[in-house]
């Protein structure tokens, strides 16, 4: 039990570590930013067309931005200590509001499309994993340099005109039916699944070269008993491990997939953001999803221990 | 490992039309003709005009160019800073090693994407920030791996035979742990390059990234994308070029040994 | 009753003949014991008849297992053999066993899937009952002892109700309480059925009874009844095999002794506070070899770098006033981990001349005094020998003038003979140089015949 | 925020948001993101979706409408405006719409950096059924302030104490029924509409910023109504079976500001000059993809404001070259005009948003090469614009302007032009011109002042006109009576109706 205890001592520190590096890229940015905050925090607001002198002033004395980078940083870090992010400064909306209904968006879309992508890939990989050398395994390695190689956008338009335009089958963009998943699940999953089928090639080849693996041939068991209860269990572990991390890299990676078929996300709010300077909505989605990824890890940890016992070395 | 032959041979290719390319162009990337958007190849415009009358055969090139420089630019950076540490925090260990240790869990725990975008409000050139955004993301990677690796090989009998033998850390680093590393190297290389090409191309696609006039593959993408019935080759022509760049590295990386 | 036979089995790659034709007869309750040296074809025989052999290679001959016929050349058809008729047993039995699945059900899982048993986990629990290993139904391979888990691979392997059983070096790398164990269990598995092993260890050999077959270069040079093989060996290389056997070792002539250069008093190493072993006693003069042995896990190679000075020792520890600098100097037990894997051994020779400004032409002698070639020195290590490598080991050693040697079972990884010219060659050198040694090592005979002095480490 | 981040996470990604599309629902894409319920911020959304209304509408030529205000009334003295309130509307939330209410709405909205800071008003109040605003000095544009979006009226229940709004509660034709910013707007229909219930049983409104996204979901079907296509789609879409592409000509105009302060355009020729180098008909086919290029500053769709009769503007490299030679600006060795040693380089600012402009600032770059003008292009945010303005430090700017805001002009002018302003003139002072405009602003004017303002501009050139902007809209076949404005107020879509 103590080594769970010291795993999650661990990411503790971990996200202690996180709240700093945002804290001080956050003070960086404050430093860096140039002297017409109000002005873009009022392009941002009211829209290009409207923004005036006038308005940025008004603005600059709402937000108290005359104090300096330096005294804002101190209220905006004393309010997190107190597990306040504040508000946007472009829709006055409270930040913590503006995350929940993003990211879910995006979580939604990322747990879609990993669901999907382990449907695809895990499998081919283990079946090329298998028979290492042969010439699946060899044809599955061109393909999936290759679907990694696609720009993503290109799929979905690709994947748009042929599903929705042509065949008429799904919607091609919008969220809010499950028929809008489809398509960017599809979009990510493809470019996932060739990732994660290179990683479940290499552990099954490696398991499969193993003496265990060897020994349960000679015990006599079949090829497919073996595969269920000395293969599978034994690959788990870097495959939860590597999709985990994937779980991260996409929730990234889906920012393009976001625009491409109009779906609200995480990527694009903090676009949005970091282009309209609205600094609490930065420091509170790069804190969000910085602890986000210190939690999965801390899930993915515990489940790898779960299935691999053995002491994992640091 | 003809797959990863196949990845040298294209990515060379490409390289040699990067550098080669601009050399006997008379057009210029920015140089624009309005009649001429869109239409097609002819003598001093070997790819034909973009939506323009711009020269996609240099545009190409010198997206190539500012890709290729930037990635490249980008993993060398995070690759000498990563190395470094790494072999720092082995050699030394103690609270250097877990100080290091801490910053680069943290740093790994914020997305690739918010990185270069704070880098982006930090420093006020593109592609500065561009450079320092992905090696800032990717010296992790390096980090990690020269830890490890060093780790297990400064313990190995070999190490400790170079010590009894007289030889210094400079001699352990560059005899037995860089030989080792070196190759595990080349593939994170490869793959810090893909994705930095990548990363480039889809912040130019959401507008973020470089910014328009200047030929970048992402951005010319954005640019042709609305005119891909009318001239899908033109459109073809960088994602093409992206395609083939990212396949290239991929396969380097991914080879077997 | 005849388990197998084995008739006219030859292995080749391509047109080159690895294995000559041999041919085995396996009856009820007897052993037939393979000896030779690495290379010499023994595990390819086995190969050939398990229809395991790697790719590339071709085995011929007949089988006949019970009144079944198989064919040699036709491996797939040999499956059906495996865990029903014939049962492996794994050369390392700690990395066979799955990690992640408990000892008990690695058990169960072969009469249940196997052998079709009714009640597969009571019948995993009494056989693991009758091994002594009610401790380990719940346990991970990995939370074994070595001889745990060489209990349970064996429970493994046979819980399919094969008659025959195949050990393909069972012994690698055990000392010598761990090879009687070993040796216990195969006899136990010999009450019910046949026993084929593949070794080179003359001790096993002997304890197994039975058949032995000689092999050298792919070609059974000697065969007969164990007793008569062994006590009066008629072919010369069977000869040499038997006479590297450290236990027909000559005697060491006593060195002199000269000044100390090793003090110890009431000497032991800690590891997280806690003694490793009792504290010893001893010294050491130039010249001198002290022999060191004890179970494993209690701490020789500690000891070892105490007296290097690559880790802290607790009691007295002094060292001659005269030692240089780089006098002391240390062999591995795995050769090719102490040299940097991926430069040529002459690339690694050349940096230290360089680095000491020793004379480039003392290499050439030492080269001929330690019976290497020249050419070596332009491969990696990973294409040299391990006896060779072992050799260049001491010539790199031996550039450096060293007064002490500190040998970690410096030979416990190669073949007898090899083990027997490399151990006199040390010591010959040791005389010549005025070099004293300290080697470690699981066999004790060996320590005896070849040592000055044995110490014996007790766990603390 | 009293929860756990860990409860965040797996609510966010557990929260049922997914419900089956509801196909009875008139699908409408546009670009714009809904940034919150209050209309300062997000009113156009609710004001074209049929949600909001203003006291006073606008047609399409933009004139004045009776909205939520029936009638209206102006003092003798011109400073005290009575806004009648219509009678029988009510609320989404089922109140009525009263005086109180109404005056409630408009006086949230003057704290908010609405349009009414702007106006002279010194109080609004509720009297009867009437809206009474004061002012300080005349103010004829009153009404058609009272028509743009920032003075949207909901229901006194929207507010919080502090002002801020939290939900749109208006008295449109449709209810909200689900409002997710930045993207998605639902809404479905009001019984209770005071001017009788919609046809459309629900309408719904996505954000979508990528062009050509949104014209895949014109194509697909996805959406009955697309707003805002890119140029490139339009030529393709009008060749797709079940749509319509309808393009309006909009009270928007594409400008080059110039910082008539600097010695590079101080005097009237060197500015003419600049504008010859400009060919804005190649420029609006290649950037635009329609013939929309500026003859003169106010587009067609501006009645009153564009007179045929003025020489329009054109493009004439040598006259370019000749007139800057004229003013004393010769080309050096390598090109490049100088004067007095002082080199023709100048700064371009422009600004992302809208994807054409970063575009058309490449196109005018190598235009002004041409005549030995070094241009450097800063695409950076829109911001700038008005802050470089201010420091005094700009020197170019490419920007779209839109007179349509107000649906009177004469308020964009009044900020821009009288004299000088953030997204207008700058160093620019003509007496007479100011004069006018203040005099409109406070008293209206005919058509003859609009001639005589837009005579001036078109003469001095304080700014650059150099494209009109069309609002372009494809839509689906399936639906009658989508209307598309050129003042940007509506779709139509409480008379619009599903064909069969």
């Amino acid at each position: 039990m103590n080594t769970v205890l010291r795993a999650l001592s661990f990411r503790l520190i971990q996200a202690g570590g996180v709240a700093l590096v945002v804290g001080v890229m956050s003070f960086l940015m404050m430093q860096a930013m140039p002297g017409d905050m109000a002005y873009r925090i009022a392009a941002a607001r009211y829209g290009y067309d409207l923004v005036s002198a006038d308005l940025a002033d008004a603005v600059r004395a709402e937000l108290r931005l005359e104090a300096g980078p330096f005294a804002q940083f101190l209220r905006w870090m004393g309010d997190l200590a107190q597990l306040d992010m504040g508000r946007s400064l472009v829709s006055g909306q409270p930040v913590w509001q503006e995350i929940a209904h993003q990211l879910g968006a995006s979580l939604q879309l990322a747990a879609a499309a990993m669901g999907l992508s382990m449907l695809i890939g895990p499998p081919l990989g283990i079946f090329a994993g298998l028979h290492p050398g042969g010439w699946f395994d060899r044809v599955l390695l061109v393909v999936a340099a290759g679907f990694r190689a696609v720009p993503q956008f290109l799929l979905g338009l690709v994947l748009i005109v042929v599903l929705a335009v042509q065949l008429r089958l799904l919607p091609a963009a919008g969220h809010g039916s499950l028929a809008h998943f489809v398509l960017p699940a599809l979009t990510l999953a493809l470019g996932l699944a060739a990732a994660s089928a290179r990683i479940a090639r290499d552990a099954m080849a490696a398991v499969a070269a193993s003496p265990h693996y060897a020994f349960a041939r000679a015990k006599g068991l079949t090829e497919a008993q073996i595969l269920r209860r000395h293969g599978l269990r034994n690959i788990a572990a870097p495959l939860v491990t590597y999709l985990g991390l994937q779980f991260v890299m996409l929730a990234e990676g889906v920012v393009v997939v976001e625009t491409i078929f109009g779906w609200p996300g995480i990527g694009h709010a903090l676009i949005h953001a970091v282009f309209h300077r609205d600094v609490p909505m930065v420091q509170g989605t790069a804190l969000v999803m910085g602890l986000g990824f210190v939690l999965l890890n801390a899930v993915v940890d515990l489940i790898v221990r779960h299935i691999d016992p053995r002491e994992v070395q640091a | 490992m003809t797959a990863s032959r196949l990845g040298w041979g294209l990515l060379v290719a490409l390289i040699c039309f990067a550098l080669l390319a601009p050399l006997g162009d008379p057009l210029g990337p920015f140089r624009q003709s309005l009649t001429k958007a869109l239409s097609g190849a002819e003598a001093a415009a070997p790819f034909g005009y973009d939506h323009l009358g711009r020269s996609m055969f240099s545009r190409l090139a010198h997206a190539l160019r500012l890709s290729l420089l930037l990635a490249f630019a980008a993993t060398a950076t995070a690759a000498a800073i990563g190395i470094a540490f790494g072999a720092l925090a082995s050699w030394r260990a103690g609270w250097i090693d877990r100080a290091l240790s801490l910053l680069a869990d943290s740093m790994l725990a914020l997305p690739a994407l918010l990185m270069v975008l704070m880098m982006g409000v930090i420093l006020s050139s593109t592609p500065l920030a561009f450079w320092a955004g992905l090696a800032a993301v990717q010296w992790i990677e390096f980090f990690r791996l020269t830890r490890s690796a060093a780790r297990s090989h400064l313990a190995s009998p070999a190490a400790v035979a170079a010590t009894l033998q007289g030889f210094g850390p400079i001699w352990i680093f560059r005899r037995i742990l860089w030989p080792e590393i070196g190759p595990m190297l080349r593939t994170t290389i490869a793959f810090g390059v893909a994705n930095s090409i990548a990363a480039i191309a889809a912040l130019g696609f959401v507008s973020v990234g470089m910014r328009a006039p200047t030929p970048e593959l992402g951005l010319m993408m954005v640019e042709l994308l609305p005119s891909w019935r009318e001239a899908p080759f033109a459109l073809l022509q960088p994602v093409l070029a992206c395609f083939t760049l990212l396949l290239a590295l991929n396969l380097i990386a991914g080879a077997r040994k | 009753m005849t388990l197998l036979i084995a008739t006219d089995i030859t292995v080749n790659a391509g047109a080159d003949c690895l294995v000559d034709p041999v041919s085995i007869t396996l009856p009820m309750g007897q052993a037939v014991t393979v000896l030779g040296e690495s290379g010499s074809g023994k595990s390819l025989l086995a190969q050939a008849i398990l229809g395991t052999l790697p790719k590339g290679l071709v085995a011929s001959g007949q089988l006949r297992v019970g009144l079944d016929a198989f064919d040699p050349s036709q491996p797939q058809g040999n499956r059906a053999l495996w865990g029903r008729r014939i049962a492996v047993l794994p050369q390392e039995p700690w990395l066979a066993l799955d990690p992640l699945m408990r000892g008990l059900e690695q058990v169960a899982e072969v009469h249940d899937l196997v052998a079709a048993d009714t009640n597969p986990q009571a019948r995993a629990r009494s056989d693991l009952a009758t091994l002594g290993l009610e401790h380990a139904e719940r346990r991970f391979p990995w939370q074994l002892s070595g001889g745990m888990a060489q209990r349970l691979a064996f429970a493994a392997a046979r819980a399919g109700g094969a008659a025959i059983t195949v050990a393909d070096e069972p012994t690698k790398g055990l000392d010598a309480d761990r090879r009687d164990a070993v040796l216990a269990l195969l006899r136990h598995g010999l009450q019910a059925g046949g026993l084929l092993t593949i070794t080179h260890d003359l001790a096993l050999a002997a304890g197994l009874g039975g058949e032995i077959l000689v092999m050298q270069g792919g070609t059974v040079v000697e065969r007969g009844p164990a007793a008569q093989i062994l006590g009066a060996p008629e072919h010369p290389y069977t000869r040499v095999l038997i006479a590297s056997d450290p236990g027909r070792w000559p005697r060491r002539a006593p060195a002199p002794k000269g000044p100390a250069l090793l003090e110890a008093k009431g000497l032991t190493v800690a590891r997280a506070g806690v003694p490793l072993f009792r504290p010893v006693d001893f010294s050491l003069s130039r010249g001198q070899i002290l022999g060191v042995s004890g179970p494993s896990g209690c701490g020789k190679s500690s000891l070892g770098d105490a007296l290097l000075g690559l880790m802290p020792h607790q009691g007295s520890l002094l060292r001659g006033p005269e030692v240089p600098k780089l006098g002391f100097q240390k062999l591995w037990q795995d050769p090719p981990a102490a040299f940097p894997a991926r430069i040529t051994l002459g690339t690694g020779l050349n940096d230290l001349i360089l680095r000491h400004a020793i004379d480039r032409s003392r290499i050439a002698p030492l080269l001929n005094r330690l019976k290497l070639s020249a050419d070596l020195l332009d491969r990696l290590p990973s294409a040299v020998s391990g006896g060779e490598l072992q050799r260049i080991a001491l010539l790199r050693a031996l550039l450096l003038d060293p007064v002490l040697l500190f040998a970690d079972e410096p030979t416990s990884r190669l073949d007898p003979v090899t083990q027997k010219e490399t151990i006199a060659l040390m010591t010959a050198i040791a005389a010549e140089h005025e070099m004293a040694i300290v080697i470690v090592s699981h066999d004790t005979s060996l320590l005896h015949a070849s040592s000055d002095r044995v110490i014996t480490l007790t766990p603390a | 925020m009293r929860r756990s981040l860990a409860l965040l996470l797996l609510s966010a990604a557990l929260t049922p948001g997914v419900a089956l599309g509801d196909t009875a629902a008139l699908d409408v894409a546009a670009p714009f993101e809904i940034k919150s319920p209050d209309p300062v911020l997000s009113g156009d959304i609710f004001l074209k979706m049929d949600v909001m209304e203003t006291l006073v509408n606008a047609d399409a030529n933009g004139g004045l409408l009776p909205g939520l205000s029936d009638v209206w009334t102006v003092s003798d003295n011109k400073l005290v405006w009575r806004f009648n309130i219509r009678q029988g509307v009510q609320f989404h939330d089922g109140s009525v719409l009263t005086a109180d209410a109404a005056a409630m709405a408009l006086n949230w909205s003057r704290t908010k950096e609405g349009i009414l800071v702007r106006a002279p008003i010194s109080g609004i109040t509720a009297e009867a059924e009437e809206v009474v605003i004061t002012l300080t000095e005349p103010f004829a544009a009153l009404p058609a302030f009272l028509a743009e979006y920032r003075t949207g009226i909901l229901a006194p229940a929207a507010y919080a104490a502090d002002g801020s709004v939290t939900a749109v509660i208006g008295t449109g034709a449709f209810k909200v029924t689900r409002l997710e910013p930045p993207m998605t707007l639902e809404a479905g229909r009001f019984d209770a509409y005071w001017g009788g219930p919609a046809k459309i049983p629900a309408v719904r409104y996505t954000s979508v910023t990528r062009a050509e996204t949104r014209a895949l979901m014109a194509e697909s079907g996805d959406a009955e109504l697309v707003v805002n296509l890119d140029p490139a789609s339009v030529t393709r879409l009008q060749a797709v079976e079940g749509l319509t592409v309808q393009a309006v000509s909009m009270p928007r105009v594409l400008l080059l500001k110039m910082n008539t302060g600097s010695p590079f355009f101080d005097t009237v020729a060197e500015r003419q000059a600049l504008s010859l180098a400009i060919d804005r008909a190649g420029l609006a086919q290649a950037v635009l993809r329609y013939p929309a290029a500026a003859s003169q500053m106010f587009p067609p769709a501006l009645g009153g404001w564009h007179d045929a009769a003025l020489p329009p503007l054109v493009y004439d490299i040598e006259a370019a070259k000749a007139a800057f030679a004229a003013s004393g600006w010769l080309p050096g060795v390598d090109g490049i005009l100088e004067q007095d040693g002082q080199r023709f380089e100048v700064e371009l600012l422009t600004y992302p948003d809208r994807p054409e402009l970063p575009l058309t600032a490449a196109v005018l770059e190598q235009f002004f090469r041409e005549v030995g003008i070094a241009v450097t292009i800063n695409s950076t945010n829109s911001s700038e614009i008005p802050a470089k303005h201010a420091a005094g430090t700009l020197q170019l700017a490419l920007l779209a302007r839109n007179f349509g805001l107000v649906p009177d002009p004469v308020g964009t002018l009044m900020q821009d032009y009288a004299p000088t302003g953030d997204w207008g003139a700058m160093g620019w002072d003509n007496t007479e011109f100011t004069a006018t405009v203040r005099k409109m602003a406070a008293e209206g004017g005919s058509d003859a002042d609009k001639g005589a303002l837009a005579a001036t501009l078109h003469a001095e050139m304080p700014i650059l006109p150099i494209a009109w902007y069309q609002q372009t809209a494809a839509i689906s076949n399936t639906v009658k009576g989508i209307v598309i404005d050129p003042y940007e107020r509506t779709f139509g879509l409480k008379s619009a109706e599903f064909a069969e």
